[in-house]
């Protein structure tokens, strides 16, 4: 109907299981709350995304709302639409920007946070007094989780100098790589207490391979991972995995409400955090069945 | 009426593709509300404006039977280097710019001259190109960095509008001159004819005595330079340094040539072609924003499937096309003496 | 006084691996006259010209150009010191316009930019020079491989050279191109422009050249004025040994006379639009059949049809009297037919593969992929017919793109011979043959024919056609303008019906 | 001797060989212990039986791969099919919880057999379609195959919809992480393909053909051969190669991801086959070549994973690592040392 909100919505992609679980959230929100929602896949690219702000523009939606891909790079096209009088919302993650008024709000996770919640949950639970041999399995280089991630697990320990990251390597964000490369670490170090994977997949993966050397994951080896999707619950009942950070994809309804409120032209914080809460082992099989993702 | 002459097989996958385009752009036109607007057809300008430039730069490679994986990497160390330069060191714009397209230039020189010289493969030296250039963004920094300097904002936000609601930008400008220069270069000089004569057939031209070592490291250092001018306006146009920018964006200027009417296999087509198939990966994008319900899978696969129709109509389009001139060249006999008896 | 000579060449050597191409090879070019270098195929004489040209650099030796050494390093360097080619086979870009291609490497400019114009002017008008009549802004391929060596041969012919260089540019001529060529030359020669020139015609080697070199395994055999030199002569310096050439060339009479019951094939009105009127013919076993005509007759197009390459648009064939569709080259071999293309560099070589390979290939693809030779077979096989033919290569496992010229042709033959075919299409077999190998392949042709193969003979050499065909179907046009037989047949006969069909 | 060394280094082999031993070397020099190989729970285990096993589905691409750069073509859709069959084959078997005979067991959706049969038919449709674009439409390779690289992801994700499908079934897991006599099974599955690929090309005619093909179409299809038959089932047969590698994959990680499952893998397959030695512009081609360049990229993968090297660098590394191999076995770059040899050596 013509009366009907519409609203354009620029997702990253498909990359992982986690944004599948995200634009499901928020197919299935906005047709809930009677919002038409125009739906477009950047396939991972800025431009992409870009161009579909623009056609966003064009087709005259009344507000957009994106996952930027990265966080600089949009004054342009958001004055366009700040020029077309669109409003927009940011989701997932910020924006570096000189204007703040380009955007209405953000609503998404804290990657930084995530890792530093990662690296607290291991201080306190990786006890003993000798060193701790850390690896890490970075995600996507460069790509903003992955900075993050680290960036804020790397704050929590600094302070602790018997934790240190002794490899690091990226895992692609992908349970192939993951596994591929946790072998070739243990081949190399005998030597290793604890696993930091920047997602669930790359910590499933490299589970594999500890096993496949013969030792016991979650046991020999210390694993902590973010995200908390189904597969990890799976480990974590198999006592594979020790604990993983959730990082929320279900912002579906919560953005949709922000439309409302946006169209109806009522004040919003600047930022608006998801809920999310740290998974250990021991309360993965309670919280399972609950587990949309 | 010369039918004949215009509809030769030389230009008529270029006429092919450039009515398909317009067949693509009136089905969006038709399907969708606000499609059909002076705007939605510049935006395509705009927003594939150093996808055009890049596939400018490629369309001389192909022609020569080469290949550039490293386009892609160089637009990205190229948004790397100015960002860093402009937004750390504090450098002027003016003196970043030649600075960048200078070592755009550079990259393809020196892979052109291990092509050359070493006799290695293109494919090969260029997809070490690739990672080599991408791995020095990550070197810089992992992280994107934001270009805040006036100048690029203005340039950026700058619009030349026509009419009401009709603009371009700068970048949008650029990528058209750059055309200009392109097919000018490619049909009127002679490094332009020496490239279209290597790829028909390198021993020969060889041996009619033509600079082929000299072209072909010229090419890549064309390639290099039209991938930092690519580059630049990528600062232009998302104002930041990243180096994941750009990524994947060799196959979609291979994949433009070709469309256009490029042969992989070097010497025939048109530099023009190449911006006939730029704006039709760019219509087949926004044919899907605009349609707005796909989800991320079916965003592929109509991806695939629009460019598998494109191809495959080009393909009977030019049969029947050459048929077609094949037929009037037959008519045209008569005129020169002997009536064909049917 | 003794004029200087411009270009002299002394004691060049030059090996590839497992041959020695060119030793100690000599040779002397004085301005104002036609030189022609002869030998048979393999002696080495499009080595010498690549040496002199900058393609490939000698082991040693010298060469000086009016008294000072050169050493071109591409041809680029030698085009620069004045010295224009044509080498053998058609080294031109087949993806541009035949005015480019005349031009390329010389544009004139107006300006910044090139003048189209005046290239196209220019072009046409450097044809029309060779009585060429063509729209010069259509590309190189879409022209028969004879018009393509005019094309090169006007691009040569248009630089400002002082010596100009002619690889075997007549093969595939017919006479009256090979005049208009000689009517040039003759004209540069006035100009003082030295020209040396290779053929494996004689009769075109006396009607030109002053002087004859002769190079025999790479070796400099001697340099004699052409009037002192007899036929015989020159082919026995040539050969190394006596050669009869009149008496082989004596026609078989007995094949013709063995009386053919049907034709091994009947076509009837086979055509396509725009390329070939519809042609009646019948080729029987035991028998050749000539095509007669001049320069774009038809003559390929319709041995293409026949092959199964273009497709006809009308008209049947009939095999042993049974209606037939040949529709592509793997259907028409696989019906005992067989074809040795005129083009043998784009469509007759493999140039990577050996020539072991190359000569099976053919035979294999009718057997299949899995009823394959082995090895040891393929090996015997090869080596035959290189004893067979004289094909000059130090053993079977050589590229073929590695053999000379004329060496190649003979390696494509044999790729037919062994399929042992029912019919066998030659499109202009001849061309870059020497003499010798010339005789010795119309002798196996006639053999063949004898034992019952079908042949179909085309040739740019209205007299080897003559020579060899039992009747002759006589094209013009794209239209079969009438046959005649082939015994009593002689040129002015031929050219009479062409004429006739003029009128 | 000196004969026998000559012929060995003119040999197309002997290059990437040395390239490969360096790199060990390398391997050697930062990891001592880079060659241990020790047997553990029954099977052989250590970095070389992990660079091997890792190896094995992008060896078995390549070799496909090959054959299609052979014709002068190229596929640059293998990744595309890998994630298809992937997908497909992980479906398919699944695998849920039932209790049988007091156990808890896993089951297959659907017998496994029969799934990976319909993996591999899965595949050999891409390749057909592949093929069918190529042979029979005349589109270039390169866009051809192209669609299908983008289509083709959007595919896999529509049958996993866009989640990672995990496998539970137990027996499904011996093709990726099996061993039999000590050795993984996925190395008896590249020699099985390897055997049949070089009985195929050397003892009939197809390597015959395939080379004809790709050095000269026009020429090939004279002399009788089915060209275009021939190009389409070299597609058909490169995407097979593309989903036996999807099996593995997906065993080893026990699961389908459709959007990173052979992601880049096409790139990979076509360095390999290119530091094998076979010539992108197509005809001769070396099968063993393309096997040992394989193994040249992931020894170079697992020699950055296991030195340390920070992960912003990889790239880098690899960059060099690949212009070095390819300056080592360009004959044109020895050419030249060699006459700088013989200059000083001469004058000195
Ligand atoms: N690139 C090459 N590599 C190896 N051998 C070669 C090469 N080029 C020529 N040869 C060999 O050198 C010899 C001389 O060849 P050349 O082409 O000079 O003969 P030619 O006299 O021109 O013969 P034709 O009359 O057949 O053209 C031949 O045996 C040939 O096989
Ligand atoms: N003298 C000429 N003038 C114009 N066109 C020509 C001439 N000679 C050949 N052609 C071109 O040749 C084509 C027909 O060639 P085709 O190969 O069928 O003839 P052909 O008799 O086999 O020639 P060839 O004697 O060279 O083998 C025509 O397309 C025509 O354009
Ligand atoms: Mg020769
Ligand atoms: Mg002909």
């Amino acid at each position: 109907s013509a009366s009907a909100l519409t609203l354009g919505f620029a997702q990253v992609g498909a990359e992982s299981e986690w944004r599948t679980a995200n634009t499901g959230s928020i197919k299935e929100a906005a047709k809930a709350a009677g919002i038409s929602l125009k739906f477009s896949d950047a396939q991972q690219k800025q431009e992409n995304q870009i161009k579909a702000i623009r056609s966003f523009i064009a087709q005259k939606v009344d507000v957009i709302a994106f996952a930027p891909v990265v966080t600089t790079g949009w004054d342009t096209v958001l004055a366009e639409a700040k020029r077309a009088k669109i409003p927009v919302i940011l989701t997932d993650r910020s924006i570096e920007t000189k204007d703040p008024s380009l955007y209405v709000t953000m609503i998404g996770s804290d990657f930084t946070e995530e890792g530093r919640k990662a690296a607290k949950w291991m201080l306190e639970n990786v006890k003993g007094q000798g060193d701790v041999n850390i690896v890490e399995l970075q995600g996507t280089v460069g790509s903003a989780p992955a900075i993050e991630r680290k960036k804020g697990f790397e704050e929590v320990i600094k302070s602790e100098p018997r934790f240190k990251i002794t490899r690091s390597q990226t895992g692609d964000f992908t349970r192939a790589k993951g596994k591929e490369v946790m072998e070739a670490f243990l081949k190399t170090d005998k030597n290793i207490q604890v696993l930091y994977a920047h997602n669930d997949d790359m910590a499933i993966g490299a589970i594999q391979a500890i096993e496949a050397a013969g030792m016991k994951p979650g046991k020999d080896i210390t694993i902590i991972s973010i995200d908390a999707v189904k597969g990890a619950f799976e480990a974590m009942m198999a006592g594979k995995l020790n604990v993983s950070v959730e990082c929320n994809p279900l912002l579906g309804p919560q953005l949709m409400n922000i439309v409302k409120d946006v169209k109806a032209g009522k004040q919003l914080p600047k930022r608006i955090n998801t809920e999310e809460g740290v998974f250990p082992m021991e309360t993965a099989a309670k919280e399972f069945p609950n587990r949309k993702y | 009426m010369n039918l004949a002459g215009t509809i030769n097989t030389r230009t008529l996958p270029l006429l092919v593709t450039s009515v398909l385009f317009a067949l693509l752009f009136g089905f969006g036109s038709v399907s969708y509300d606000n499609f059909f607007s002076v705007q939605v057809f510049l935006n395509l300008l705009i927003d594939n404006a150093f996808v055009a430039v890049v596939a400018i730069g490629m369309t001389f490679v192909i022609l020569t039977g080469g290949i550039d994986l490293s386009v892609g990497s160089i637009v990205a160390l190229t948004t790397m280097v100015t960002a860093a330069l402009v937004e750390q060191q504090h450098w002027s714009i003016w003196v970043v710019v030649p600075l960048v397209l200078a070592i755009g230039s550079l990259f393809g020189l020196l892979m052109g001259s291990l092509i050359h010289y070493f006799r290695m493969q293109p494919f090969i030296v260029t997809l070490g190109g690739m990672f080599l250039a991408r791995g020095l963004c990550y070197v810089i920094s992992i992280d994107s960095i934001a270009i805040t300097d006036p100048t690029y904002a203005a340039i950026s936000e700058y619009r030349i509008s026509f009419g009401e609601e009709a603009f371009l930008s700068v970048s949008a400008i650029i990528s058209l001159l750059t055309l200009a220069l392109a097919i000018f270069l490619a049909q009127y000089t002679r490094f332009g004819r020496t490239v279209y004569a290597i790829g028909g057939n390198e021993r020969s031209a060889l041996l009619m005595g033509l600079p082929v070592g000299r072209t072909k490291i010229l090419v890549y250092t064309l390639s290099g330079f039209c991938s930092a001018l690519g580059g630049v306006l990528v600062t232009f146009y998302m104002l930041s340094g990243y180096g994941l920018h750009a990524l994947g964006l060799e196959m979609d200027a291979i994949a433009a040539a070709v469309i256009g009417g490029t042969l992989l296999t070097g010497g025939v087509g048109y530099v023009a072609g190449s911006l006939v198939g730029v704006m039709i990966l760019g219509v087949i994008q926004s044919l899907i924003a605009f349609d707005g319900s796909l989800s991320s899978w079916w965003t592929r696969i109509a991806i695939g499937v629009l460019l598998c129709a494109f191809c495959l109509m080009q393909r009977l389009l030019e049969q029947g096309g050459s048929n077609l001139g094949a037929i009037f060249s037959y008519w045209k006999k008569p005129a020169e003496g002997s009536a064909p008896a049917r | 006084m003794k004029p200087t000579p411009v270009l002299v060449m002394q004691d060049i050597c030059k090996s590839f691996p497992g041959v020695k191409a060119l030793t100690d090879a000599r040779l002397r070019l004085f301005p104002g006259e036609v030189h022609a270098l002869m030998g048979q195929n393999g002696a080495g004489k499009s080595t010498l010209i690549k040496v002199l040209t900058g393609v490939e650099s000698p082991d040693s030796g010298q060469i000086l150009l009016k008294d000072q050494p050169i050493r071109p390093e591409s041809v680029d360097d030698a085009q620069k010191l004045g010295i224009s080619t044509v080498f053998q086979e058609v080294n031109l870009c087949p993806n541009l316009s035949v005015a480019e291609n005349i031009f390329i490497g010389r544009f004139p400019m107006r300006g910044l930019a090139i003048d189209w114009k005046a290239i196209e002017r220019d072009a046409r008008k450097a044809l029309l020079a060779l009585n060429i009549d063509i729209d010069v802004t259509r590309t190189l391929s879409e022209f028969p491989v004879a018009i393509q060596q005019m094309v090169a041969i006007a691009r040569a012919l248009s630089t400002e050279a002082q010596v100009l260089i002619l690889d075997e540019p007549t093969s595939s001529l017919d006479e009256d191109e090979v005049e208009r060529l000689f009517d040039a030359l003759r004209e540069l020669k006035r100009k003082g422009i030295a020209i040396l020139f290779v053929t494996h015609f004689l009769d075109q080697t006396y009607a030109i050249s002053d002087r004859i070199t002769v190079l025999r395994n790479g070796e400099f055999i001697g340099e004699y004025p052409a009037a002192e030199l007899g036929r015989l002569e020159l082919i026995n310096t040539m050969v190394g040994r006596d050669i009869d050439e009149a008496g082989q060339a004596a026609k078989s009479a007995s094949s013709a006379d063995r009386p053919t019951d049907r034709p091994f094939i009947s076509v009837q009105g086979l055509g396509a639009a725009g390329r070939m009127h519809p042609i009646d013919l019948d080729i029987y076993q035991g028998q050749v059949l000539g095509l007669g005509g001049l320069l774009g007759s038809g003559r390929t197009e319709t041995a293409r049809m026949l092959f199964g390459i273009d497709r006809a648009e009308s008209g049947t064939i009939a095999i042993d009297g049974a209606p037939v569709r040949l529709n592509s080259p793997r259907k028409a071999v696989r019906q005992g037919i067989a074809f040795c293309p005129e083009d043998r560099k784009t469509e007759g070589i493999v140039a990577d593969l050996s020539i072991r390979e190359n000569i099976i290939l053919a035979l294999q693809a009718r057997r299949g992929i899995f009823r394959y030779l082995p090895k040891r077979v393929q090996t015997a096989m090869a080596d035959e017919y290189i004893k067979q033919l004289g094909i000059r290569t130090p053993d079977a496992e050589k590229p073929i793109g590695q053999l000379s010229g004329g060496n190649q042709q003979k390696a494509l033959l044999a790729r037919w011979l062994a399929t042992e075919p029912k019919m066998l299409i030659l499109d202009e077999p001849t061309r870059g043959i020497d003499i010798a190998a010339k005789l010795e392949i119309m002798d196996l042709v006639k053999t063949q024919c004898r034992k019952g193969l079908a042949i179909l003979f085309i040739s740019s050499e209205m007299s080897e056609v003559l020579r060899v065909s039992d009747r002759i179907a006589v094209l013009r046009d794209r239209q079969k303008v009438g046959e005649i037989d082939g015994k009593a047949a002689d040129e002015q006969s031929v050219f009479r019906m062409i004429a006739g069909a003029e009128a | 001797m000196k004969n026998t060394l000559s012929q060995l280094t003119r040999s197309h082999l002997f290059w990437p060989c040395v390239t490969l031993v360096l790199l060990c070397l390398a391997n050697v020099y930062f990891n001592p212990g880079f060659f241990d190989i020790e047997v553990k729970d029954g099977h052989l285990y250590g970095s070389v039986i992990d660079i091997l096993n890792r190896a094995a589905p992008l060896m078995l691409i390549a070799m496909g791969m090959t054959l299609v750069i052979a014709t002068r073509g190229i596929d640059i859709s293998v990744g595309a099919t890998v994630a298809i069959a992937g997908a497909v084959v992980a479906a398919l078997i699944g695998g849920s919880l039932v209790i049988k005979d007091g156990v808890q067991t896993y089951v297959s959706n659907v017998p496994m057999p029969l799934a990976i049969v319909a993996a591999l038919a899965v595949a050999l449709l891409c390749g057909l379609w592949n093929g069918l674009l190529v042979a029979g439409a005349g589109m270039q390779p390169i866009v051809a195959t192209l669609i299908l690289m983008v289509a083709g992801r959007g595919v896999a994700q529509l049958i996993t919809e866009g989640q990672i499908v995990t496998v539970y079934y137990e027996p499904f897991f011996f093709i990726g992480n099996g061993f039999i006599f000590g050795i993984p099974v996925s190395l008896y599955i590249v020699a099985v393909v390897l055997a049949v690929l070089l009985l195929l090309t050397k003892r009939t005619a197809l390597g015959l053909f395939i080379e004809s093909v790709g050095i000269n179409p026009v020429a090939s299809r004279f002399s009788g051969i089915s060209a275009r038959a021939l190009v389409f089932w070299v597609y058909a047969f490169c995407a097979v190669t593309a989903g036996i590698a999807a099996l593995i994959i997906t065993s080893n990680v026990k699961s389908a991801d459709a959007n990173n499952a052979g992601l880049l893998l096409e790139l990979d397959a076509i360095l390999a086959v290119a530091l094998g030695g076979t010539s992108l512009a197509g005809g001769r081609f070396y099968l063993i070549g393309t096997l040992i360049g394989a193994l040249i990229i992931q020894t170079l993968t697992y020699a950055i994973y296991s030195l340390g090297v920070p992960p912003e660098i990889n790239m880098v590394v690899k960059a060099i690592v690949v212009f070095g191999v390819c300056l080592i076995q360009s004959p044109a770059l020895r050419d030249l040392l060699m006459k700088h040899a013989f200059r000083t050596g001469g004058t000195a």
